[in-house]
């Protein structure tokens, strides 16, 4: 056992139990700071695969922004708990079984198809530098720069949608 | 990684997050000693000389309150909230560098910077962005309206400065041409930031004082709306780790502030100094930063002392309608003229404070046309 | 040295309690979450491939990275307009249980 | 430049405090430092005394009646040639005081017929017990003046039968 692995396992083990934090959660409030901290997980694992960037960016955008939405229009609707009551009883047992035949669908194609030779060494020096950043904004901006705009737009599109659907009409009730 | 490395980046750490808790008393102290002098008071001067040991006391004070929580308060958050509140308040700055001279010590070239990392500047956008959990969590967990009403009202706040506090950091990266903090600084030799983007450091000065909930933008906190908003179910322990975060936070911009726009460690360079000199030369980063600091978190007093709440409405409308498209027409301005800079002639480099103070006169400009007080007609 | 595999597996366990959680969870917001949550998982499946890629090449490729920029972004666009809705469906139904909203015509 | 007017109004708020900085401090260092009182201050009360020593109350609980918050509470006795306390028949011989019903307005004053209650200049009223805001008559009559001597006096018979004393009308 090395250190990276088990810093590998403690992470994962922690992204998982969150993951299942969220599922069981009672109170909408309890999961999202679940689904925060797996989020902080996985922005632990992008540093550990040598990409800082995004790690930052994960948390900037989902735990920074996204989750605080979240919470923000929890608590907004009072929302934290549902009502008793479920219309449909055999929802629960036959999602379950769908997700295990997801899960071993994955599994079978993983251990079928994938390359398992390759290991993940941890990031040097060079993921720590100024030019690697450099390197990554080159190609975002030049061979990536469609999607980038594209994006952008999609962004702007989504914020007008967001007032749009969001905004009462003149002498609408409250 | 050694085990050497760890045991450095532990002792930085612990000795950062000391000053940062003796800073933390010591801001208290010196922000109502400023206040009473902007008052044309004295302030505390009672416990021990010239009242310096009135922080002690008022720790004293709080350890000895009662812990209170209130009946049918979320008991886990309502712990964890100033926990929460505090822990960013205190890892925000560990990517700034406080001087560019390494010492040897124990056999170990040290340097004045906890975490030497490329992302730098995201890093502290990461975590100024996670700072609100904080807030929220203690608002939602008292059951309290009053509570609740504070934390909504910071989220909304702190997201929406965010962008603009976002976009002024852009314009640092801009000119620095990186985004590792020592880059930033180095970069300033030639000039601080300060005169090459006045009007980015007016935008960063406004959207950090959002940010901390400071005043003119103390509404999560208003008192008498709110009756001090979410930190007010809290009592002894638990309200100073929450009152500790808000004056770590400050801290923490003002030394941010100045690492991006103040020249950060630099300043005349003391080391030719006949006696002292060779000492100085270790020493003289960390005592320009602490200057620098100094005077920056006067200035938060100082308008603190000076303007008044603003109102809500207003403090929306301010954020999204002026300072987010300043700051992104500063972005533009930024780019066009480094652009111009490195393709034109090098002077094309102080058309970029221009633009920036025209870019800042036509903000005023909107300003005074949509959110000026409407003069009413009187009879 | 963490093995390629280990990430998958991660990403795939991650990615099928997302789904079970848009399964048999009634509240729209944590529906919502459980979304974010097999984003997420994808995330980091294309994060460990590009690192994989970039020692098998030898040199640094950034499209995965890129390609998670592009999904965090595309996330945030989708949170805006999926909490407005949800805003805008609880102000009619007063409530955000996926169970209630079997109409079509609000 | 009306346009600027905002940002004109922002320094010169900016400059009024930044002056006010560099003012005297107004504070009053409190227990070293006291100011004092005005002349028509009403503070805590004070039985006074005439120049030989004798108590100038009576005992006859005018003060009481007049009290609008029912804070006095007196109860007198007989004075003797042997034992003086004050001049005339009769002497309070229990002075008492609830500083916290007093309101001090002063009637206790207005009624005294011998001008023997008096509102002083003391404001340190600080206690930390209520039982101890009950002001008996040891605290509040004043100290014996350098010619006079302590109560109860040995007195010559026939010397002190007039209790209220003559005054003139008070010339303002």
């Amino acid at each position: 056992m090395d250190f990276t692995l088990i810093l590998f396992i403690i992470l994962a083990v922690t992204a998982v139990a969150t993951a299942a934090g969220l599922l069981l959660s009672r109170s909408a409030v309890y999961a999202a700071l679940f689904l925060v901290l797996n989020f902080a997980c996985v922005a632990v694992f992008y540093l550990i695969l040598g990409a800082p960037f995004v790690a930052m960016a994960q948390v900037t955008v989902y735990a920074g922004a996204i989750m605080v939405l979240f919470l923000f229009v929890i608590m907004l609707l009072g929302v934290e708990k549902l009502p008793k009551g479920d219309v449909l009883p055999w929802q629960r047992p036959l999602a379950i079984v769908a997700a295990a035949i997801l899960l071993a669908e994955a599994g079978f194609l993983l251990f079928e198809r994938a390359r398992t030779s390759s290991l993940l060494a941890l990031p040097g020096a060079e993921a720590n530098t100024m030019d690697s950043l450099r390197e990554m904004a080159t190609v975002l901006f030049n061979q990536y720069l469609l999607p980038f705009e594209v994006t952008s737009i999609l962004l702007l599109v989504a914020m007008v949608g967001a007032i749009v659907l969001t905004k009462r009409e003149k002498g609408e009730p409250a | 990684m050694t085990l050497g490395n760890v045991l450095e980046w532990l002792i930085k750490g612990l000795v950062w997050v000391l000053i940062l808790l003796g800073g933390f008393a010591y801001l208290t102290y010196y922000e109502r000693r400023a206040l009473a002098r902007i008052q044309v008071r004295i302030g505390p001067n009672r416990a021990g000389p010239f009242g310096l040991l009135q922080p002690i006391a008022d720790a004293i004070k709080l350890v000895f309150k009662e812990e209170f929580i209130p009946a049918r308060a979320d008991k886990l958050l309502f712990i964890l909230a100033p926990i929460i509140t505090l822990t960013p308040a205190l890892v925000i700055t560990a990517v700034v560098p406080f001087g560019n001279e390494p010492f040897l010590l124990f056999g170990r070239t040290i340097t004045w910077q906890i975490a030497d990392i490329n992302v730098g500047v995201l890093y502290i956008m990461s975590i100024a962005s996670i700072a609100v959990y904080g807030i929220v969590l203690a608002g939602w967990s008292s059951n309290n309206k009053y509570a609740m009403l504070g934390g909504l009202r910071s989220t909304a706040q702190m997201i929406s400065y965010e962008l603009a506090l976002g976009l002024s950091f852009v314009t640092v990266i801009l000119l620095a041409g990186s985004t590792r903090m020592i880059d930033i600084v180095e970069a300033q030799r030639q000039g601080w930031f300060l005169l090459l983007q006045p009007v980015g450091m007016a935008i960063f000065l406004i959207a950090t004082l959002a940010e901390v909930n400071r005043a003119p933008f103390d509404m999560p906190e208003a008192e008498q709306e709110l009756a001090a908003g979410y930190h007010s179910e809290y009592g002894g322990m638990k309200f100073a780790l929450l009152f500790m975060a808000e004056y770590d936070k400050m801290i923490a911009i003002c030394t941010i502030a100045a690492a991006l726009f103040f020249g950060g460690y630099l300043g005349p360079d003391l080391s030719g100094l006949p006696v002292v000199g060779g000492f100085l030369k270790y020493v003289q980063g960390p005592i320009y930063m602490f200057l620098k600091v100094f005077i920056l978190l006067f200035g938060m007093i100082w308008v603190r002392a000076t303007l008044p709440r603003i109102r809500y409405d207003r403090l929306m409308a301010f954020g999204w309608k002026i300072l987010l498209p300043l700051s992104l027409a500063l972005i533009f301005v930024t780019a066009c003229g480094i652009l111009l800079a490195q393709d034109v002639d090098p002077l094309f480099r102080w058309s970029i404070p221009l633009a920036s103070l025209v870019a800042g006169f036509l903000a005023i400009l909107g300003m005074y046309q949509t959110l000026r007080r409407k003069e009413h007609a009187r009879a | 040295m963490i093995p390629l595999t280990y990430y998958l597996v991660l990403s795939a366990i991650l990615f099928t309690m997302g789904a079970l959680g848009v399964l048999i969870r009634r509240n729209a917001l944590i529906i919502f979450m459980s979304v974010e949550l097999m984003l997420n998982a994808a995330n980091l499946a294309f994060v460990a491939f590009a690192r994989s890629f970039e020692l098998t090449t030898g040199q640094p490729v950034f499209t995965g990275q890129l390609f998670v920029f592009f999904v965090i972004a595309v996330a945030a666009a989708e949170v805006a307009v999926g909490l407005a809705l949800i805003v805008a469906i609880f102000r009619t139904k007063h409530s955000i249980d996926v169970d209630q909203m079997s109409s079509l015509k609000g | 430049m009306r346009v600027l007017e905002p940002l004109i109004g922002l320094g010169k708020g900016l400059w009024v405090t930044l002056r006010s900085m560099f003012e005297k401090p107004v504070t009053v260092q409190y227990p070293e430092h006291k100011k004092p009182v005005k002349p028509r201050f009403r503070g805590r009360h004070v039985l006074k005394r005439y120049e030989n020593g004798l108590e100038k109350c009576i005992g006859c609980a005018l003060c009481a009646a007049a009290c609008p918050a029912d804070a006095i509470f007196v109860e007198s006795s007989e004075n003797t040639d042997e034992k003086r306390f004050s001049p005339g028949d009769r002497y309070a011989s229990t002075y008492e005081i609830n500083m916290l019903r007093c309101i001090y307005c002063g009637f206790c004053e207005e009624a005294c017929p011998t001008e023997a209650i008096i509102l002083g200049d003391n404001y340190e009223l600080s206690f930390t017990d209520r039982r101890q805001a009950i002001y008996p008559k040891e605290m509040l009559i004043e100290p014996v003046l350098a010619n006079g001597q302590p109560t109860p006096q040995k007195t010559e018979p026939g010397k002190f039968t007039r209790s209220v004393p003559e005054m003139k009308d008070p010339v303002d």
